[in-house]
């Protein structure tokens, strides 16, 4: 998500499920959507059948999206962005990009300051010592107005498009053949495939999902999707757009509610410890305009701040006190779970609290995980099922060997509800909240998540009432209007995060007119203010409960536009819009690109941009006033030079896996995996060599399972009932293996034993001059559950993370394989 | 008939209590073999209790049909070893039908047309087993391949009926051969019926060689 | 070998005229429309929810048993896609068209529960207990190691050593209560599965 | 529950007609192969609504499971790895099951009465409580598709959901069906669609995409849409050109009847043999041989 807010200004899913049915070429690359999303896939085999679409699977494995591909290639698993980069360079070198869109709507045209270098595989600024860039010089030009200086004849040596051009020169059809295994005309035939789309009315849209997250550059290699895209001039069209399909059910919308270390909900950011000033700290944030006239929208960062602040601390915020500004936990370093872990690790932890998560088989490394749970003092787990990580501490055999006398830490397991026995809304892959209702009680005691949590803090807050404690005010102060304080319902926290005036708010070009009274639910963000006059748990789900109802649980599906965007069926963000970005469907005179899909377009009589979708733009910015399509950015237009968002570089270039099967880079011998990757020390002696371990693995998930939740589910225990590993036939044959054999699978850090699937469908690779294997490892099976038992599959993979996210490298890895 | 101390003893009570064995399986299975032989006879698995018991128990009735009648087989395979004699007397079967035995070869204890009965049950006995555990759903079938469940099943249906249609002919025969059922029910026979219809066996049991 | 109707009825005028079975006049009797298993869902109640697992947020319908009468206790006998919803348009996957077996897992939790130190057991306790344990557990560990200032003199206002990691599968109103209950507590090891 | 949209058609072991004077449109099931994605989210839909649970098996080095068609499960998914031209490989997954004959070898062979029947849409249906458990319909049928269940001695398949259809809903795993793989209709317009769908084939390449509604059968009510319609084998040995066995057609057809009518003939002629003849007696003067 890192890379596609990078690029455009928010991390989410461009488009939305139904409208990839618009889409005349589909890409499923870093994904497997027919069998992680089978009913998003729907509207792929729509779009091939209504709209003659052309499908396109790039995978190491010749998946179940591949059997119903019009055009399969093979791709040695971690090695998409020498593909991308090598589609860039084709679509680069062929002129098959969308000039005028590239021209407007990208950084195309902006210069790049003069310290910005890349050379051996290194950007300017590496500092080996601590495996970090300092990132100054990825950098604008800047005028004396403060503003980008650009170039619009593209001719300038520093401008971004040449600069461009110039980096993925390296990335010949021929390199990309040796670097990716892809034989060399597979490679161009999904290059002019997808070259075609840049027709200004012919659309690409890309599907990935953790494909690409989990590698040591995931984050990169999504980047140079949106890239690619930029160039082909897809994204805001309907049909296009880079579909980021989110792993689980409300994965976006915990991240969009802030519930990660640095986070606080809608994207705003916790502040580090040097950020001692208010000012300061929003001045940072508030960017302002890099281009003249754009709208910059994080401009009004201070009010989404104050707000928040205000509805959590309520009377206790004021202007005064900074609006509680020093209660906010202040940063050192981000406490990611690889860094938890490790810390945890080290001993360096007390308390775990898991809610609704398995840790235990979710994360890297898992006796690495196992010693680091067995350091705490106390362990948490808040779950509807009995996982495998509330009972790391006892012994089942084989499958987890240890010895439970020597754990010392103290567990607690807290039944949970699931969604079945609550109210409440999910935020899906395209932004929608959707609201779902309770059909039956929690078995036995069992409570729902919220009263779980209520219950804790209320414990919590009564214990700091009485006997005081570290700093107090916070908890003492935190505002808990609930009807029920045990049991807040899903409707006030639901109507609280939506916010909700304080004071009477007004509009700003008429302070007599009241946008909402006090205490009126608000109607969305833009009615935010930085005065404490509104109160708002996240900004970006403002409009979801309105003083009209709980618009999340909207259920007309009526779809007046024929594009499938369902307009008012619950609740998209941001404001309600189902397209993000859609300002770039339309010419800089505000025409659609393609007539038959307009989205919005410039309506010169209303003087109003109208249209099937809310506009993502300000609705009366005609469009000679040139604001940019991308108004989350400062610059207004999208980045294909990523300045410094990114830990790992400004362009995406292709890093090694750290555990390569080459043991080499053949683009640059000396860098050979990603430099500013995250890597602790005691993990990098635990990566294995080529030598030792000389088949690439990869994990994945199956369709007829869902992570580890499902071996507790009989019917899905029926479908696949048994842990297994795919090899292909070459493999098999060396290797003596018969299909239905039991085999051992190692790695530096374990091994796992499962029976053998011998199959047509993982092909040797001819890559840099070798042949390598690829040995498929599907997760799901462990030591609880209704289907049979098996190993955790993280036994066998590496503690590295990526560079931005810290996203562990699950999908390659070395292991060697042997007939048990 | 009065017990004299003249008649001829025709079967034991072993021999008797066999047959009737013999023949009491036989009237069960052929009854609950017809129920899946033709729906007309459907209503005949009410005498068993219904359909499904129709179909558990004629397997096992089988099964007992086919002991007892082994245990016939081994007692009576000699005595029905087929003779030229035989053969000329099935050639007069015509004559016998309309009650003149004058022209028939002599017959001994059992005659041409008993032994062709008895070597004909055996076939079809022999091949209703056989086939019938082919297609004995419960147990064995899973084990054969799907033809040749197919071709059982048109095997015992055919050596079923022909099973049937021969048994009707030995009722008939018995019935329309007056007092020959007194030799299976008690055991014996009065002389001038054995000495009509059986007389090589008549001179065999009374030394008299007329 | 074919046979036609009309052939077939006199094939059989002529076996149950031969047939002594037929004679004894019994016969089973033929229903016009046949007993087919009765539709279920006639009077359960309806209630939709979405989907759990993937991010697609298919629409579901589950049914439940009763009409939620007083004296009912409900249970959710079937669920299936739900037909007005526009993205899955009534279709599920293998998984979500067995949501049924994974609310009603044998694995499902229904009380809590505590692993002593050492122990190679669980013991059921009371929730009062545990969330009083628990509770006690965290002050101590926060009051112990908080950091409100650090040693040259910043402002940080950080609890980081307890950690928490927060439901891929919470709602929006689970995860929006986690977040602020963590962050006036000062916690900053906090995730959540988007990383993984 | 009588049902009138279940109209019965045919019934097993009945020789009289069923009632048959409303037309009911003639359904069908459209299984499109060609955009299968093996996810087996029917087989669970089956199981779900049918209320059944087959047992949690092992995996034997293929997708496959459960391994094969059971009582519990009516569908399954068959996965085929082919390269019908060398070096281009295709991944053919196919949904196994009832395909619903317009002429049932299982109700043809079926000896209990109204323990198979044929409704006039086209659903072959089992009905249990008339089963007797002979499993002479898994010798009849010419898909290899009833299964006898141990538990009950009862034979089990996919029934279409007759319980839905006879509501007016499709069958579940129809309305699962994530990709749009399986649809349902009036046999009339499935055929249509299925005709759109190989226009869009063989634009795509497959020239011999085509339709399997087999005649052999009478026409089926499950039909697939096969991309290699030339070659039903390269799908997990989908039967050629099926057909209800000689040896079915032999051992159900004509001759039973015939057969039957022989026994009658026996008995009749037997009783008119003595009738006309009498009893073959021994006659007085032979008496008189013996006792001198």
């Amino acid at each position: 998500m890192a890379s596609l807010a990078t690029t455009f200004g928010r991390g989410a899913m461009t488009n939305h499920w139904v409208d990839i049915k618009n889409a005349d070429v589909v890409v499923i690359m870093g994904g497997n959507a027919a069998e992680a999303h089978p009913c998003g896939f729907k509207w792929v085999t729509e779009a091939k059948a209504h709209n003659n679409a052309t499908l396109i699977v790039v995978d190491p494995r010749f998946t179940r999206s591949a059997a119903v591909a019009d055009y399969y290639a093979p791709i040695r698993s971690g090695s998409d962005i020498a593909f991308l980069g090598g589609l860039i360079n084709y679509l680069l070198s062929n002129d098959k990009i969308q000039h005028e869109y590239v021209k407007r709507f990208t950084d195309a045209t902006f210069l790049v300051n003069d310290g910005y270098r890349f050379e051996g595989g290194l950007f300017s600024g590496y500092d080996p010592a601590t495996h970090a860039y300092d990132k100054a010089s990825w950098a604008y030009q800047k005028g004396p107005d403060g503003f980008v200086v650009t170039d619009d004849t593209l001719q300038h040596p520093r401008c971004v498009f040449n600069l461009l051009k110039q980096h993925y020169s390296r990335y010949t059809a021929e390199m990309v053949a040796r670097v990716t295994g892809t034989p060399r005309e597979q490679f161009l035939k999904v290059c002019e495939l997808i070259a075609a789309t840049s027709a200004p009315d012919k659309t690409t849209t890309f599907m990935y999902a953790l494909g690409w997250t989990q590698h040591s550059v995931g984050t990169q290699m999504i980047r140079t999707t949106a890239m690619v895209q930029l160039l082909l001039g897809n994204i805001g069209m309907a049909g296009g757009g880079i579909n980021a399909l989110r792993g689980h059910s409300n994965i976006q919308g915990l991240t969009d509610l802030g519930l990660l270390s640095n986070m606080l909900p809608g994207y705003l950011t916790l502040a580090g410890d040097k950020e001692q000033d208010f000012k300061t700290f929003l001045d940072k944030r508030a960017f302002k305009p890099l281009r003249p006239g754009q709208m910059s929208y994080w401009q009004n960062y201070p009010a989404f701040h104050v707000s928040l602040m205000k509805s959590w601390y309520g009377d206790a915020a004021t202007r005064d006190n900074n609006w509680c500004y020093d209660w906010l936990p202040k940063l050192d370093k981000v406490y990611d779970v690889l860094q938890v872990f490790e810390l945890m690790h080290q001993g360096k932890l007390n308390g775990y609290v898991a809610q609704g998560f398995n840790p235990l088989a979710a994360f890297p490394d898992k006796a690495k995980i196992s010693r680091a749970l067995a350091n705490l003092k106390f362990l948490v787990v808040i779950d509807p099922l009995a996982t495998e990580t509330s009972e790391f501490w006892k012994n089942f055999g084989e499958f987890n060997e240890v010895n439970p006398a020597a754990i010392k830490t103290e567990v607690f397991r807290l039944p949970s509800g699931c969604f079945a026995e609550e109210d409440g809304s999910l935020v899906n892959s395209s932004r929608l909240l959707q609201w779902h209702y309770k059909g039956e009680d929690p078995p036995g005691e069992a409570k729902g998540d919220a009263e779980i949590i209520a219950g804790l803090f209320l414990k919590l807050r009564e214990l700091y009432r009485t006997e005081g404690g570290a700093f107090p005010d916070p908890i003492r102060n935190l505002t808990w209007p609930y009807r029920i304080p045990a049991s807040p319902s899903a409707e006030e926290l639901a109507r609280e995060f939506n916010g909700k005036a304080l004071d009477n708010v007004t509009d700003p070009k008429d302070p007599t007119k009241v946008l909402a009274k006090a205490g009126e639910q608000l109607a969305g963000f833009a009615q935010l203010r930085d005065d404490g006059s509104t109160a708002c748990g996240c900004w970006i789900f403002s409009g979801a409960w309105t003083q009209v109802g709980n618009m999340m649980a909207r259920r007309d599906n009526s779809d007046p536009s024929g594009l499938g965007n369902t307009p008012n069926w619950a609740f998209a963000w941001p404001a309600n819009r189902r397209i993000i970005y859609n300002r770039a469907s339309c010419d800089a005179a505000g025409k659609p690109w393609d007539p038959r899909r307009t989205v919005i377009a410039w309506n010169a009589k209303a003087t109003q941009w109208q249209g099937m979708d809310v506009p993502d733009m300000r609705p009366d910015a005609a469009p000679e006033q040139n604001v940019g399509p991308f108004i989350m950015n400062p610059e207004g237009v999208a980045r294909l030079f990523g300045v410094d968002k990114l830990a790992d570089g400004p362009f995406p270039e292709h890093y090694e896996p750290f555990e390569t099967p080459l043991g080499t880079n053949p683009l640059h011998p000396a860098v050979v995996s990603n430099p500013a990757a995250r890597l602790f020390k005691d993990d990098r002696e635990a990566l294995g060599s080529a030598k030792e371990f000389p088949y690439i693995a990869t994990t994945y998930r199956l369709t007829e399972h869902f992570h580890f939740w499902t071996k507790h589910a009989r019917l899905n225990a029926i479908l696949q009932p048994e842990q297994f590993v795919e090899i292909g036939e070459e493999l098999a044959k060396e290797k003596g293996i018969r299909s239905g054999d039991q085999v051992t699978v190692s790695s530096k850090r374990g091994h796992i034993k499962a029976v053998a699937v011998v199959t047509k469908r993982l092909k040797a690779l001819v890559v840099d001059g070798k042949l390598l294997h690829t040995v498929g490892i599907p997760i799901h099976w462990g030591f609880k559950g209704v289907a049979k038992n098996g190993y955790l599959a993280n036994t066998l993979t590496p503690f590295v993370g990526d560079a931005t996210t810290q996203t562990p490298e699950f999908k390659t890895f070395l292991v060697t394989i042997e007939k048990a | 008939m009065k017990n004299n101390p003249q008649n001829l003893l025709r079967f034991t009570a072993a021999e008797r209590a066999n047959h009737w064995l013999v023949a009491i399986c036989f009237v069960l299975v052929a009854l609950s073999g017809l129920v899946f032989f033709y729906p007309a006879f459907y209503p005949l698995s009410q005498l068993f209790g219904g359909g499904v018991w129709a179909r558990i128990l004629h397997p096992f009735i089988g099964l007992l049909l086919f002991a007892a009648f082994g245990l016939m087989f081994v007692k009576f395979r000699d005595l029905n070893r087929i003779t030229a004699t035989d053969r000329e007397w099935l050639r007069h079967t015509r004559e016998l039908l309309n009650g003149d035995e004058q022209g028939l070869p002599e017959a001994g204890k059992f005659n041409g047309g008993q032994k062709l009965l008895f070597w004909l049950l055996v076939a079809c006995v022999a091949l209703l087993l056989l086939s019938g555990i082919v297609i004995w759903r419960a147990y064995f079938s899973p084990l054969f391949p799907l033809w040749l469940i197919r071709l059982a099943a048109v095997v015992h249906a055919a050596a079923g009926a022909g099973m049937i249609a021969l048994i009707l002919g030995h009722i008939y025969m018995g019935i329309w051969t007056s007092e020959s059922m007194a030799g299976m029910l008690y055991g014996q026979v009065r002389r001038p019926w054995a000495r009509l219809h059986h007389r090589a066996w008549f001179r065999q049991m009374t030394g008299d060689d007329q | 070998m074919q046979v036609t109707r009309r052939q077939f009825f006199k094939f059989c005028a002529g076996g149950v005229g031969g047939s002594s079975a037929a004679l004894l006049g019994l016969s089973t009797g033929e229903a016009l429309a046949e007993e087919v298993r009765a539709f279920k869902l006639t009077r359960t109640t309806e209630v939709r929810n979405t989907c759990p697992y993937c991010s697609v947020g298919c629409g579901i319908i589950m049914s439940s048993l009763g009409d939620r009468a007083k004296n009912v206790t409900t249970t959710i006998i079937h669920i299936e896609g739900d037909a007005d919803h526009p993205v899955n348009r009534g279709t599920l996957c293998p998984k979500g068209a067995s949501l049924l077996d994974f609310i009603h897992s044998p694995n499902r939790l229904h009380y809590p529960e505590y692993r002593a130190p050492g122990s190679s057991e669980w013991k059921r306790i009371s929730w009062d207990e545990a969330l009083g344990r628990i509770a006690r557990l965290m002050k101590q560990d926060r009051d112990a190691n908080f950091v409100a200032r650090t040693p040259d003199g910043l402002t940080v206002n950080r609890w980081l050593t307890t950690g928490f990691l927060a439901a891929s599968a919470a709602s929006n109103e689970t995860g929006y209560l986690t977040n602020k209950m963590l962050r006036s507590l000062g916690a900053v090891a906090l995730d959540n599965q988007a990383r993984v | 529950m009588a049902l009138q949209s279940l109209d019965i058609k045919r019934r097993s072991a009945t020789t009289t007609p069923s009632a048959g004077i409303r037309s009911t449109p003639e359904l069908a099931k459209l299984i499109d192969v060609s955009k299968c994605i093996g996810c087996k989210a029917c087989q669970a839909a089956c199981m779900e609504w049918n209320d059944l649970r087959d047992d949690i098996g092992t995996t034997a080095g293929t997708y496959d499971n459960p391994r094969d068609l059971t009582e519990h499960s009516w569908t399954v998914m068959r996965f085929a790895e082919v390269e019908p031209e060398p070096g281009r490989l295709e991944w053919l997954i196919r949904k196994d099951g009832c395909m619903h004959c317009a002429d049932p070898g299982c109700l043809k062979a079926c000896p209990a009465p109204g323990a198979v029947v044929q409704y006039h849409n086209g659903i072959v249906d089992f009905h249990e409580e008339h089963c007797i458990g002979c499993g002479y319909c898994v010798t009849g049928c010419p898909f290899n598709i009833p299964r006898l269940s141990r538990a009950d001695a009862k034979v089990y398949k996919c029934t279409l959901c007759a319980d839905r259809v006879a509501v007016g809903l499709e069958p579940a795993c129809v309305k699962t069906c994530p990709t749009g793989a399986i649809m349902f209709g009036t046999k009339t317009d499935m055929l249509k669609q299925a005709a759109g769908r190989i226009t869009d084939l063989k634009r795509r390449g497959f020239a011999k995409a085509g339709v399997y509604d087999p005649k052999g059968v009478g026409g089926t009510h499950v039909i697939y849409l096969l991309q290699h319609a030339d070659r039903p084998e390269l799908y997990s040995d989908l039967p050629d050109n099926p057909s209800i066995s000689p040896m079915v057609s032999l051992w159900k057809g004509a001759v039973k009847p015939l057969t039957s009518l022989a026994f009658g003939m026996i008995a009749v002629g037997a009783f008119f043999h003595y009738l006309v003849k009498g009893p073959n007696r021994v006659p007085e003067e032979r008496e008189q041989e013996v006792d001198q």
